[in-house]
């Protein structure tokens, strides 16, 4: 009895130290910078489940190490432990059920109502005043098109694809994989995955499909601010993969109808 | 070859001359190179000859590999252990008692298990030193050490692949396995040694393809040779698909050789109650291989036809998704099939080393069995990244519930050990970091399971920190605990308790400031598969690379530890642990016969109420096979 | 069962099943081989509707590739059978001339399923095509791997190393060949027919 | 190979295999496999310094694959009369071949990247393009050519470079111009990512004697 009582105040306090750092690693966020409401959506989800499972962890941690120094064997030899049993109900039943239990919540708590929050919310932004970005992304390059601007392929000087957002807003990403330019096959795309690190979420881009991305931008923004804020391959497309990144700005609305004209005046130049 | 024929009723040959013979390998080595250079001949030159092609083309390096793997599997001693015998001639394949057994097809189980380990062992210093290659460049977030990216993401590929089909799935199950199946359950041998004697010849094979891949073309695909990607790649991702097929043929026979040995070879008394650990955990596996590992084969035949013939399977005109569903329908088994064995073993270990009974054994058993039935349908969340939002629930759901039965593993472990008498030595310091290192694998499996979570650190380097955990923290670590635990066994002497510990402290320290910084690195934006890099994330890849290479050294230090005393390392005794499993009642290490007279098994291995043999010696020998 | 050999004299011999339990575990071991070769052909059947859906290409040849093949590698499951039961009565002559029949049918089997390959009349760049194709590179490749072990079983017959206490391998040789007749004959109706 | 008699009247092989051969032989397969992956290129290199200074004469075949030239190294002599003949064996890719030295680069967040040469060696030169097909484009800048049979699609912009789809050939016929010195070649197609990976080579051109 006195090794389950000291091995509880062990884990009991170490569990408490683990939660203090992981609470202060929490504070200072697990997704080192964010720039959308989906991305806290899925900060908040990490936090929840690491806070709920850093007992559990520190349960077997300690409990390994209890039983390495409380248990050692002191003598050279090798002798039969003179306490032996083969099953114990209640902590075998204990073990199940909070298992059970444990993956019942995480199933219900961040998984289900999270991809609820971040998905079904959606539904109601449909056609309401989205910015809609299609995005192509071809090898290896990211082209980015407003469509509701009339501006295909957004340049900054040095003709390098750039991306700007609108503060506040919701964006449609309309993600597509192929080849505007037939540098390769048209029929031979390959799968592209768009990434900005700082907006917490992902999107494969599969050739022949056509693929959606909501992100709700929160916070004025950019590359320069942070390099998590760009637009970045994660689906290795051959031996450019590295190279395909592109900066993005987020930026005020007035600023943002600032760079939309300047670059329809470029475009207009061009053709 | 006729006049074998007719001396076969006795008479001697005239003409018989004693001449030294090739060595197996060499005369391996020369059939393959004829063989390829022949069919390689017949198909580019005669059969397809296309104007401009040069010498090898991807059908002709088809080809005539599959004729190299022919003439090194038959040179190297099927063709007489195997073939020959199996078109009705005498078999005249005789291995002499020495070292050259080794480098030579032979059909005793603990010759080929050892062959089998060296094999796997020889991939993992191969892989090992392309992930040094590897950490060295990404020191820079400029290219400095590849001259170009393909050759980078090539070294990528070479590294994955061999570490995960020609260690993580052979090591404790070919190697480990071969070796103590036999041993554990009383048999002489397998249930059809023969088979077991060429699959292992078909390791070396397998692992040279991958290896040599990137000379035939770079291929930028990682280990999962994807299309549609891999389609568009120049030839070298043949080799990674034939090669994987080499690998896979050799793993799907140990997995049936060692069910049917388990089941048929058990020595009287042996009952199922009685099955040890080791055995359950390699039943489970072969289960897995044998319905996974067809499955892996007949993607990479039609992808092999997509990039040969050409056809557009997997190409934006067929469903470019489908090779990736068809993967990881393996791909997640696959993981099971690497760490397993490791649960199995850290139930095989821990009552030993706590001399105390095994805590729960029945959960042991349902565990492993349900982590082998659960595992076929997790696979893609691997995928939630391009799958529709709808189906991500159910994938979700079987991955976070797979955590139950993984659980089983720590149950049993955990309770063994409560109130043991526990010897802290290398192999149980082994075993305690394994499932130290799986249980950080696993918290980070259940944040991946989680899609949210998952969209953000998916492809990230969180996801590479987290399946080095599962795959290097437990089943390499306990494939270390194994190499220390059995090591009186194999080689009859024991290791240095000190140097082992410190080895042991040593890799722990330096698995775990490596990838538990990965996790950090992946949360910060670095995305996988690239040799350059944003410049913020220099610092902290240059500092973990310096930890991989105390990693490298480490793993390079235990081996080394590990041959010097397998030589000259002190006698240990028969039973130096006093186990009570039934490879232990024999001698370290056992002689051409294991077990004479076989034993008979009359109480269950993990019984340490006291120090009573749980074998009878039979007077009857088993019936000669 | 006793363990003394008819050959043991004349050839130390491929070692054939002896005991009851070896029997037993040979036939295990193959019959585990032989599931696990289900799994490419579920592969398959799985690709050709995740590709081609139901679709079957209307100037696929009926009778070649198709109808003719599938009734002749149906027609050999009976004298495979035949034979296996010839050899446990030790009638080797009788044995060998099934297996003969057995190896003819599937000779003609082969040549009419493979002969599709080299002349067909849809494009073999098509999801049906493909996997038409695929299909019937991997009924050959079967079949000749049935005809392999029928072969080297004859080759063994003729070197008097199979008798009635040796018959595994006959045995073998008539359950690898009913897999592949009942395999083809699920992929030509998945192909052909859903 | 033969074979020895024991004593039972069995038949074997002489087991007593040599172990020099066999570490003779692992050795040097372990040897030539390292080479070979390792430096075959480096090895190419050092042989065509030493033996392939023997100027190219008439047509040299350039094969272009994802992502390399064969061959990877070209050595003419001015006032030589040469012809390229360029076939893209790409499945899938399209590929050019431009000639020039010094690099125009673009800034990029993994510094700077080459985006074509700064000097184009077919400044001026006549040239005579002949057997053109599935050219997807001819940037002839300011080369003076001159054609044979079906004329390709011509595009402007950039240094002359024609670009080949897969499976598409073209034939220059020209006269070594009096250029001395090293030059390179390379593919800049993609967002300039064929020549990062690797799609380049070198041509010596030696002056005339």
């Amino acid at each position: 009895m006195g090794d389950i009582l000291a091995f509880t105040l062990v884990w009991i306090l170490v569990s408490a130290l683990g939660e203090i750092g992981i609470q202060s690693l929490i504070h200072h966020g697990v997704y080192y910078y964010t720039a959308t409401t989906q991305a806290l959506d899925g900060e908040a989800a990490f936090a929840f489940i690491i806070t709920v499972l850093t007992p559990v962890f520190a349960f077997i941690v300690v409990m390994i190490g209890y039983d390495m120094i409380r248990f050692r064997s002191r003598e050279p030899g090798m002798r039969p432990s003179p306490r032996q049993f083969y099953n114990n109900k209640v902590f075998v039943s204990i073990w199940i059920l909070v298992s059970i239990a444990l993956n019942l919540l995480f199933f219900v708590h961040p998984t289900a109502s999270a991809v609820e929050q971040m998905f079904n919310s959606e539904k109601e932004r449909y056609n309401r005043h989205d910015l809609i970005i299609n995005v192509t992304a071809r090898q290896w390059q990211w082209l980015f098109d407003y469509p509701q601007y009339n501006i295909t392929q957004a340049q900054d000087a040095n003709g390098n694809s750039i991306l700007y957002l609108p503060v506040d807003r919701t964006v449609r990403f309309v993600l597509r994989s192929y080849d505007p330019m037939h540098m390769y096959d048209p029929y031979a795309g390959v799968i592209h995955s768009f990434w900005i690190p700082a907006f917490g979420v992902k999107q494969d881009i599969i050739p022949g499909e056509t693929r959606y991305m909501y992100v709700h931008t929160n916070k004025v923004t950019s590359y320069n601010v942070d390099p998590m804020v760009r637009v970045q391959c994660a689906e290795v497309c051959g031996p450019g993969h590295p190279f395909m990144e592109a900066p993005v700005h987020v930026v005020s609305n007035v600023d943002f109808m600032n760079w939309i004209k300047q670059q329809q005046k470029l475009q207009a130049g061009q053709s | 070859m006729s006049s074998v024929v007719s001396d076969m009723h006795g008479a001697r040959s005239e003409h018989a001359r004693v001449k030294r013979m090739l060595p197996p390998v060499v005369r391996g080595l020369l059939w393959a190179l004829i063989g390829f250079l022949v069919m390689n001949t017949l198909v580019s030159e005669v059969f397809d000859r296309m104007p401009y092609h040069p010498f090898i083309t991807r059908a002709s390096v088809t080809l005539g590999w599959v004729a190299a793997v022919g003439g090194w599997i038959l040179g190297v001693g099927a063709w007489e252990g195997a073939v020959k015998p199996y078109l009705g001639y005498p078999e005249e394949w005789v291995v002499p008692q020495d070292w050259r057994k080794y480098f030579m097809y032979s059909t005793d189980h603990k010759v080929i298990g050892l062959q089998y380990i060296f094999s796997s062992l020889g991939g993992f210093l191969i892989a090992g030193f392309a992930a040094m290659l590897m950490r060295l460049e990404l020191m820079k977030g400029q290219m400095w050490i590849f001259n170009n990216p393909g050759a980078y993401l090539s070294t990528v590929g070479v590294h994955g692949t061999v570490m995960m089909f020609s260690v993580g799935t052979v090591a404790l199950v070919g190697g480990f396995g071969n070796y103590f199946i036999p041993l554990m359950i009383g048999a002489n041998s397998t249930s059809f040694p023969r088979m077991s004697g060429v699959s292992q010849w078909l390791v070396p094979a397998g692992i040279a393809t991958v290896v040599i891949s990137p000379v035939l073309g770079q291929w930028t695909t990682g280990w999962r040779g994807y299309e549609p990607l891999a389609g568009q790649d120049p030839a070298g991702i043949l080799f990674y698909y034939l090669g994987v097929f080499a690998l896979t043929t050799s793993s799907l026979l140990v997995a049936i050789n060692l069910t049917a040995t388990i089941l048929f070879k058990r020595a009287p008394g042996l009952t199922w109650n009685r099955i040890p650990m080791y055995a359950w955990g390699i039943l489970a596996v072969s289960l897995l291989n044998l319905i996974w590992l067809p499955e892996i084969q007949m993607t990479f035949v039609m992808a092999l036809l997509n990039a040969v013939i050409p056809l557009p399977y997997f190409a934006q005109i067929g469903s470019p998704l489908t090779y990736m569903e068809m993967f990881w329908l393996f791909g997640h088994p696959e993981v099971y099939i690497i760490v397993v064995p490791a649960f199995a073993l850290w139930q095989e270990i821990l009552p030993v080393m706590g001399q105390k009974s095994l805590f729960a054994r029945q959960w042991g058993i349902i565990g492993l069995v349900f982590v082998m039935i659960l595992s076929g349908l997790v696979w893609a969340h691997h995928m939630f990244t391009n799958m529709r939002n709808s189906q991500m629930l159910p994938f979700s759901f079987f991955t976070e519930m797979i955590s139950i039965p993984t659980g089983f593993a720590y149950l049993v472990s955990l309770g063994t050990m409560w109130r043991a008498n526990l010897k802290l030595n290398t192999p149980t310091l082994y075993t305690l970091m394994s499932m130290f290192n799986f249980l950080i694998g696993g918290v980070t499996g259940v944040l991946l399971a989680d899609p949210v979570v998952n969209l953000q650190v998916h492809d990230s380097f969180f996801v590479v920190a987290h399946f080095h955990y599962t795959v290097i923290g437990a089943m390499v670590f306990s494939w270390f605990a194994a190499f220390f635990y059995w090591f009186p066994k194999l080689s009859g002497r024991m290791y240095n308790e000190f140097w082992g510990k410190v080895g042991a402290i040593w890799v722990f320290i330096a698995f775990n400031m490596t990838f538990g910084q990965f996790f950090f690195l992946g949360l910060h934006g670095m995305n996988r598969w690239v040799p350059v890099y944003p410049s913020y994330l220099e610092p902290m890849n240059f500092e973990v690379s310096l930890f991989a290479f105390l990693l490298g050294l480490g793993f390079v230090f235990n081996f080394l530890h590990i041959a010097w005393m397998w030589n000259k390392g002190p006698v240990a005794k028969d039973n130096p642990w006093q186990a009570k499993t039934l490879e232990w009642q024999t001698a370290s290490p056992p002689g051409e016969q294991n077990f004479d007279p076989i034993p008979k098994v009359i109480s269950g291995f993990y019984d340490y109420r006291d120090q009573r043999l749980p074998i009878r010696n039979s007077p009857q020998k088993e019936p000669t096979s | 069962m006793s363990e003394v050999t008819d050959q043991k004299a004349s050839a130390p011999s491929f070692k054939q099943a002896s005991t009851a339990k070896e029997l037993r575990q040979n036939r295990f071991g193959l019959i585990l081989f032989v599931t696990s070769q289900m799994v490419p052909y579920f592969m398959l059947i799985n690709d050709r509707f995740v590709l081609a859906d139901t679709y079957v290409s209307r100037r696929v040849d009926p009778l070649l590739g198709g109808f003719l093949p599938t009734l002749l590698l149906l027609l050999g499951v009976l004298p495979s059978w035949l034979a296996v039961r010839a050899i446990a009565r030790n009638a080797l002559l009788q044995m060998q001339r099934q297996l003969q029949l057995t190896g003819l049918l599937g000779v003609l089997a082969l040549i009419v399923m493979v002969w599709p390959m080299f002349s067909h009349r849809y494009d073999a760049i098509s999801p049906f095509g493909e996997i038409h194709l695929v299909s019937l590179g991997l009924g050959g490749f079967f079949t000749l791997a049935a005809l392999f072990v029928l072969g080297s079983v004859l080759l063994r017959a003729t070197k008097g190393v199979i008798g009635p206490q040796h018959y595994f391998s006959v045995e073998a040789s008539a359950w690898v060949w009913t897999f592949n007749a009942i395999a083809w004959l699920v992929l030509y109706i998945a192909v052909y027919f859903i | 190979m033969s074979k020895t008699v024991d004593s039972e009247g069995r038949f074997h092989r002489d087991t007593d295999w040599q172990p020099g051969v066999f570490f003779g032989v692992l050795a040097l397969v372990l040897l030539i496999g390292v080479a070979v992956l390792f430096g075959r290129f480096w090895i190419a290199g050092i042989f065509q310094k030493a033996f392939d200074r023997v100027p190219t004469q008439g047509t040299v075949h350039v094969f272009q694959f994802d992502y390399a030239y064969e061959p990877r190294h070209i050595t003419w002599r001015v006032g030589d009369r040469v012809t390229i003949a360029l076939r893209n064996m790409s499945d899938t890719h399209w590929h050019e071949m431009v000639i020039g030295r010094g690099y125009d680069t673009v800034p990029s967040a993994f510094g700077a990247i080459a985006t074509q040469f700064k000097t184009d060696f077919w400044d001026g030169v006549p040239v005579r393009i002949s057997n053109a097909h599935h050219v997807d484009n001819l940037v002839l800048n300011k080369a003076r050519a001159t054609f044979v049979g079906s004329k390709p699609n011509l595009a402007t912009g950039g240094d002359f470079s024609p670009t080949l789809q897969p499976g598409g050939s073209i034939n220059l016929t020209f006269t070594v111009p009096n250029k001395p010195g090293e030059w390179q070649y390379g593919c800049f197609v993609q967002q300039y990512m064929h020549y990062v990976a690797g799609m380049n080579g070198t041509i010596t051109i030696l002056p005339a004697k």
